[in-house]
């Protein structure tokens, strides 16, 4: 059976290539009637050179800049930005959402036999290479653009696909009043290109592209709105965040090819099958953790978070597809994908182990106290994304494997309701100015009730199987404190979470009456897509149902092959038991505190009151701290940043303009002169030109003669 | 002694007899059907077409072995005839607007390159000289198209003298080997070489002597670069998109030919450093007097002279690496110089052609298609990835060094330092300049857009995924055969 | 046999003395002139060289076609005199003597010490014999109808290119 | 000179010439320095020209006297050729020098250097 492997990214790339050519030439014919109209309007400009800039006019109407004049929001969203006309705004949907459902289609269809196929048969399947393309040899190595289906990325492909394919049929309706909505198009496909590529690739080198790319794209989007001041600086952390990480990613992708000489997937099996016993262990070790900082900037972990809360200034289906699901995901995928090898070191491993439970309770206490809707949820996507790279610290990759595919589902849920919410308060994103919105969109508000009750850990949702698991591993492999360490984070999900649905949904409306005149249900394009996450947030988690409960765990069968051999976990089935007890009562006891605290009048101050909310008072000093994000931004700013700054002055007044451009300048100077002079040689006169010929051929004859 | 005619042997020159039927045509038409004159270049572009598919020939010996036809020959077929094409692409509209577009401009253009690819087939001395004179009369022509500018016939006055002294020296050659070896044939020179060491011959010495520095001339490498920088600056650009590339890429493959037929067992020890002599004093010359240049096709020229020293680095190799290196190298300086003469074209006003730097100043903004087009190929040029001139560039230098030719690879790097000074300039003046001068812009035009897609897509793709063209170049290269690699 | 000696000796000195007045006359005419009769001479080379049709050919195309049209052209332009200021690019001359009188006289001396080509005579390889069984010139016919027909078309193309390009930048007007 | 006894004697492959080869070619080589000397001494571009055509004509006798040494026609034939060409080249040549002349009323080569450095 061959697959059409490579047909699965290249209908994205095709979807890019089509919506962004269009986009781009419609944006420059629209950019010529503007500047025409505005000729029109204002014919004293006359010459255009000198006078005013275009902005000059202080015409709303036919303001090039569009977005001007919002007070908050993530985006500019005045009436007077025209939006795209519908036919145009037909064409890009269709293109962008149907790449991405084609796409979608086909990886189902080679996903579904294949996974069928790996269950039925005792050792599940080996791993299904196509190579598309020689990318370069040299020598004996030689790379190859090639696409693997095994256990591993059938299930990214599968999950990867669907949610995206959603997120784009959502953004249909959520983007409809954007000027940019073809370019917002194009980018999406584009990463849907780069993340399929990064999940299929075959090799480290062609993971790389994808994950240079998915970068790139995520630059781009959170970027979407590059007229704002904030949002095109928090692409910029985004990047250069992401770039710390990808220096250790580069020379864990060198490492690798010196271990073992290749850097094809291959160097899983060959550690797998103890290739790797002549080494030194020191080497390994370093390059897993080279591997995981990569790892680490992709995927938010501290001290590389920082990034992802701004990310939010993206649109909101990009924070849901791409800081959310998919893309935060890929530094759990590496670590899966690599597990062989660094099971091989395993204080590596405790490193990952502690740096995600540090990276999830860090993450879960900032997110107690935000009030933006969307960044709570980002704090919370950095949480469980150190749930995440806990299970695999303590070897429980399928684990980790398992909440990142739960996680897709209710957190990309609960971002598009977000994102519902949003768009019915009219580009409100304080929790503070919302309340009582659950009769105005019910649909939106049952949605996000089922994901909310699933990333909190309540049985029988999602979430709380893969929560479970993760938790039963840290205490199996004998990380208690670890295990506490999750605990606590799972109490302080569901409060966050709980409080979010109680600001949000319940109580009395805080806004203005205008405002609470305009609010409205979403439309079908943005539902429909939330209703099958919830779905999927509600019984996904059937999927891996542990045997303790009476479950075969189906996940974990189906994903075996492709990770290293974990060991069992001996564990009574008491102790399992009273586990799954502790980790629900903490969940309850969290969502009754929640619900406590601001279920009170007053609880939750208006906007723009400064006045303290339930928080604060229930958690003395370290509201405010808390509040704050811990200071770790001022902290950055002030241990990290400004130091490089002061040296990097210091090098550029001191060495760079003096030694090195000196040098440089002199030998520039030099060279130049010696052109100057030797110039001269070309006389203009072709005698001249005869006889240099004549003296080059009698200089070699002479040579020649003289050897 | 029989006239024993195939169609193998029609076939082997089917591109030839293609390009000169179009060019006769186009001569005809432009006798009698002046007011198709707009539409010439595309009755030239469908020569060029029907050439490259006439392109398909088998390999071996044709006409009394007159000519050798090779996977090496093919290369260079479609080197010439997409040089040939570019020209016409990014020259149509020029031409047109300077009323300077008559039929017979294509028509040599054509002959020209119908010369090109019978010397690179000849594997006879006398088709050879026959070919880079059917080449060189073209041109010539072509120099003095604008004839009643002072510069255009200046230009054409000086190819033509310093090049019929070249050809001089060529024949003188010849002779001497005909006379020393017993055959103008390069099928038995080297049948004659494998058996007798032939250079260790003093007469013969000078006669190769003679034709590798009438090879040079075409190739303009120093010291017999000089009427270069003079033909480019007065000579109109679309010819100069010619002239500048394919004639030189094929006096590379016709002088590593001849060496080869020569010298089978490898280049002894006066010759290789008489090459690795030209390539070191065209790098260092090139790039040196390319930083002192204003004139941008002036400071083409130069570049022009120290690109070909790069290649002749990969001369002084001479083994069957470096010619594939040779080969990938020539087909991106094709195509890139040919992008940076066509995009200068496009970005000047007819008779009046941009001519100094600061012409050039603010032009991203005015017309953003040349200007990125020549700004990639300013990057290509200067050897930058991810772009064909990288790749070229990198092979020779990695055989030169794998052949233990250290020094010439570290000139060549050196060369390449000092040519980003010139390059990017350009860029500069481009994009970040203030114009300070009124410069007429020349209208949109499609046939410079399309050319502008084929070489974009040419110097970023081959530059990324340069596969293909290392595996046509490796094929090419192995129809040469060196002698044993040190 | 001596004969030859005689012939050659006499032309050659014509050929040699001729051509240095071609080199040393200012007027272009008596150039072109002085160059006649150096053609001559070298048919008369040519002919002790067993190549009477080649001597033909030298008298015809070049001493009654090629150095006519030089004279042609000479006329047109009114070129009377090679230039009516004195010469004084010194370094120019000087370099040129030099260079001349080196490379001339390191090709006359190799050329002379030259002994037996490294490829003997008798091992010439696909030598055509200069003579058929009925003559020269028909085998020279045949010749290139045969072996040199590439060559001979390609010249055709070459002649036609030649016309056109000279037609094209002698007319009076472009049009 | 007997035509038949040369031939003969070029069919068996013996040279029979009485004065050296290396004469011949030693006149040829001094025509051709002297054309190349006129080439770099002359001022008038039709001079040049007309120089170079002594430089061809000088290599016609080396091929001439190669043939003959050799026995072998392909000499003559590329002679026949050479001949051709340098008629060819001399048109081309004469045109160019016409059109210079119209463009800038000299053909002195020292004046015609607007295009330099």
């Amino acid at each position: 059976m061959t697959y059409p492997l490579w047909l699965i990214p290249a209908l994205p790339l095709a979807g890019f290539l089509v919506n962004g050519l269009v986009a781009l030439i419609a944006g420059w014919q629209r950019a010529a009637g503007r500047t025409a109209a505005w000729r029109e309007a204002h014919p004293d400009a006359g010459h255009g050179d000198h006078g005013h800039a275009p902005h000059g006019g202080g015409h709303g109407h036919d303001d090039p800049a569009g977005h001007g004049h919002d007070s908050h929001g993530a985006h500019g969203h005045g009436p007077s930005v025209p939006a795209l006309p519908y036919w145009q705004r037909l064409f890009h949907g269709v293109v962008g959402v149907g790449a991405t459902g084609l796409s979608c289609v086909l990886a189902l269809g080679v996903v579904v036999p294949f996974v069928r196929e790996s269950l039925a048969s005792e050792n599940g399947l080996p791993a299904v290479v196509e190579t598309a393309y020689r990318w370069m040899s040299a020598g004996p190595y030689v790379l190859d653009i090639a696409f693997r289906l095994d256990a591993l990325s059938a299930l990214m492909l599968s999950f990867v696909t669907f949610v995206g394919t959603l997120i784009h049929l959502y953004s249909v309706g959520y983007m409809q009043d954007e000027e940019g909505f073809g370019r917002f198009f194009a980018y999406l496909n584009l990463f849907m290109f780069s993340m399929l590529t990064l999940v299929m690739a075959n090799s480290l080198p062609v993971l790389f592209i994808g994950w240079e790319g998915v970068g790139l794209c995520s630059y781009l989007l959170i970027g979407y709105y590059y007229d704002k001041d904030f949002a095109a600086a928090a692409g910029k952390k985004a990047f250069v965040t992401n770039r710390v990480g990808d220096f250790g990613m580069v020379l864990g992708i060198f490492g690798i090819f010196a271990l073992f000489g290749t850097a094809d997937f291959s160097f899983v099996d060959m550690a797998r099958h103890g290739a790797m016993n002549g080494h030194a262990p020191l080497s390994v070790y370093a390059v897993c953790l080279l591997l995981f900082l990569g790892a680490c900037g992709k995927s938010a972990q501290v001290p590389l978070y920082v990034w992802l809360p701004d990310a939010m200034a993206g649109p909101t289906p990009v924070s849901a597809l791409i800081h959310a699901a998919t893309m935060v995901t890929a530094g759990v995928y590496l670590v899966a994908r690599c597990s062989a090898v660094f099971v091989l070191a395993p204080d590596a491993l405790t490193v990952v182990a502690w740096v995600g439970a540090a990276t999830a309770i860090f993450a879960a206490s900032i997110g107690l106290a935000q009030n933006d809707i969307k960044k709570v949820l980002a704090y919370s996507t950095v949480s469980q994304l150190g749930y995440m790279f806990l299970a695999c610290g303590v070897g429980a990759f399928g684990a980790g494997m398992f909440h990142v595919f739960t996680h897709a589902f209710f957190k990309a849920c609960l971002f598009l309701g977000s994102g519902s919410v949003i768009m019915a308060m009219h580009h409100e994103q304080d929790m503070r100015a919302m309340g009582g919105l659950r009769p105005k969109i019910p649909q939106t508000y049952w949605t996000m009730m089922i994901a909310t009750v699933a990333i909190a850990g309540i049985p029988p949702l999602a979430g709380f199987f893969s929560k479970d698991q993760i938790l039963g591993a840290a205490f199996g492999a004998g990380h208690p404190g670890l295990f506490a360490v999750g605990l606590v984070t799972a109490g302080m999900t569901a409060f966050y979470m709980f409080r979010l649905a109680r600001m949000t949904f319940f109580g009395t409306f805080r806004g203005s009456k205008e405002a609470e005149g305009h609010i409205h249900e979403s439309p079908a394009t943005m539902t429909v897509p939330l209703w099958v996450l919830a779905a999927g947030a509600l019984g996904l988690g059937f999927l891996g149902v542990p045997e303790v409960l009476g479950g075969s765990n189906t996940f974990m069968r189906f994903l075996a092959p492709s990770l290293a051999a974990s060991h069992p976990h001996e564990v009574s089935i008491a102790t399992e038991y009273l586990l799954m007890g502790m980790s629900v009562a903490v969940a309850a006891a969290g969502i009754l505190v929640a619900w406590r605290w601001y279920g009170a009048a007053g609880a939750t101050p208006q906007v723009p009151s400064v006045q303290a909310d339930a928080f604060y008072r229930g958690t003395g000093p370290l509201g405010p701290i808390v509040a704050n994000k811990w200071n770790v931004d001022e902290g950055i700013e002030a241990l990290v940043l400004e130091p490089f700054r002061k040296i990097g002055t210091a090098l550029w007044r001191g060495f760079d303009a003096l030694v090195i451009d000196g040098v440089i300048n002199a030998s520039a100077f030099l060279v130049e002169l010696t052109g100057d002079l030797a110039r001269f040689f070309t006389t203009g006169n072709v005698r001249n030109y005869i006889l240099t010929l004549t003296l080059g051929v009698l200089t070699f004859t002479l040579y020649v003669w003289i050897r | 002694m029989t006239l024993n005619l195939t169609s193998a042997d029609l076939a082997a020159v089917g591109p030839e007899i293609v390009l000169s039927v179009f060019g006769l045509l186009l001569v005809l038409l432009d006798a009698f059907a002046r007011p198709l004159r707009p539409a010439f270049p595309y009755v030239a572009l469908a020569g060029l077409f029907g050439a490259n598919w006439a392109g398909h020939y088998l390999g071996g010996t044709f006409f009394s072995k007159a000519i050798e036809a090779s996977d090496l020959t093919r290369f260079v077929d479609l080197a010439a005839i997409s040089a040939a094409t570019l020209a016409v692409l990014g020259g149509a509209a020029l031409l047109e607007r300077d009323r300077k577009n008559q039929g017979e401009f294509y028509a040599l253009l054509l002959w020209s390159t119908a010369g090109l690819t019978l010397m690179v087939k000849g594997s006879d001395l006398l088709v050879v000289f026959i070919g880079l004179e059917m080449m060189s009369f073209g041109l010539y022509v072509l120099a003095a198209w604008y004839r009643e500018t002072a510069e255009s016939v200046e230009s054409a006055m000086k190819y033509f003298l310093v090049g019929a002294v070249a050809s001089a020296f060529l024949l003188f050659g010849v002779a001497t080997v005909y006379g020393r070896v017993g055959s103008t044939n390069l099928i038995a020179i080297r049948e004659a070489a494998l058996g007798h060491s032939l250079l260790l011959d003093p007469l013969l010495s000078a006669g190769l002597l003679a034709i590798v520095a009438a090879l040079s001339f075409k190739i303009a490498l120093v010291p017999f670069h000089s009427w270069a920088p003079d033909v480019y600056q007065g000579m109109t650009t679309p010819a100069v998109t010619f002239l500048s590339t394919a004639p030189k890429a094929a006096a590379m493959v016709v002088m590593v030919r001849i060496l080869g037929a020569l010298a089978p067992n490898g280049l002894g020890d006066p010759w290789q450093p008489l090459l690795g002599i030209l390539a070191v004093a065209s790098i260092l010359f090139g790039n040196i007097v390319a930083l002192s240049q204003r004139d941008v096709k002036r400071m083409l020229a130069y570049s022009g002279i120290a690109q070909m020293g790069y290649a002749a680095i990969a001369l002084a190799t001479f083994n069957s690496d470096a010619f594939e290196g040779l080969l990938v190298f020539l087909a991106g300086y094709i195509l890139t110089n040919a992008a940076a003469f066509l995009s200068s074209a496009v970005l000047s006003a007819g008779e009046k052609e941009a001519h100094s730097l600061s012409d050039l100043a603010g032009m991203g903004r005015r017309r953003p298609f040349a200007a990125t087009i020549l700004s990639l190929s300013m990057v290509s040029l200067a050897g930058f990835p991810p772009t064909v001139g990288f790749i070229g560039k990198f092979l020779v230098f990695r055989s030169a060094i794998a052949a233990g030719l250290m020094p010439l690879a570290l000139v060549g790097i050196l060369g390449s330092l000092i040519s980003v000074g010139f390059y990017f300039r350009v860029i500069y003046y481009l994009w970040m300049k203030e114009p300070g001068h009124e410069v007429e812009i020349p209208e949109e035009d499609p046939l410079a857009g399309a050319a502008y897609v084929l070489v974009a897509a040419g110097i970023l793709l081959l530059g990324v995924m340069p596969r293909p063209l290392l595996e046509i170049a490796r094929a090419a290269a192995a129809s040469v055969s060196f002698g044993p690699l040190r | 046999m001596n004969g030859e000696l005689l012939v050659f000796a006499a032309a050659s000195a014509v050929a040699i003395v001729s051509a240095l007045a071609m080199l040393f006359q200012k007027t272009p005419v008596k150039s072109v002139l002085s160059l006649v009769v150096t053609f001559f001479a070298l048919a008369v080379l040519s002919v002790l060289l067993a190549a009477p049709f080649v001597a033909a050919l030298q008298v015809i195309v070049y001493a009654g076609a090629i150095l006519v049209l030089f004279l042609f052209v000479i006329m047109l332009l009114n070129l009377t005199q090679e230039a009516a200021e004195r010469e004084t690019r010194v370094v120019h001359r000087f370099l040129s003597a030099v260079s001349v009188l080196a490379l001339g006289g390191i090709l006359v001396g190799v050329t002379w010490r030259s002994g037996a080509p490294p490829v003997p005579v008798s091992a010439s390889l696909n030598a055509i014999p200069a003579t058929g069984v009925d003559g020269e010139i028909p085998m020279l016919g045949r010749l290139l109808f045969t072996d040199y027909l590439l060559p001979f078309e390609a010249l055709s193309v070459l002649l036609l290119l030649a016309v056109v390009g000279a037609l094209l930048l002698s007319k009076r007007r472009f049009e | 000179m007997n035509p038949a006894t040369m031939s003969a004697a070029a069919a068996a492959g013996v040279s029979v010439m009485s004065v050296a080869p290396s004469a011949y070619l030693v006149v040829g080589t001094i025509l051709f320095a002297i054309g190349l000397a006129g080439a770099l001494l002359k001022r008038n571009a039709l001079s040049i020209f007309l120089s170079i055509e002594l430089m061809m004509n000088a290599v016609n006798l080396l091929f001439l006297t190669y043939a003959r040494m050799r026995g072998d026609a392909a000499g003559q034939m590329v002679v026949f050729f050479v001949i051709a060409i340098a008629a060819a080249e001399a048109a081309i040549g004469l045109a160019i020098f016409v059109a210079l002349f119209r463009a800038r009323q000299t053909v002195d080569v020292d004046k015609i250097n607007f295009l330099k450095w």
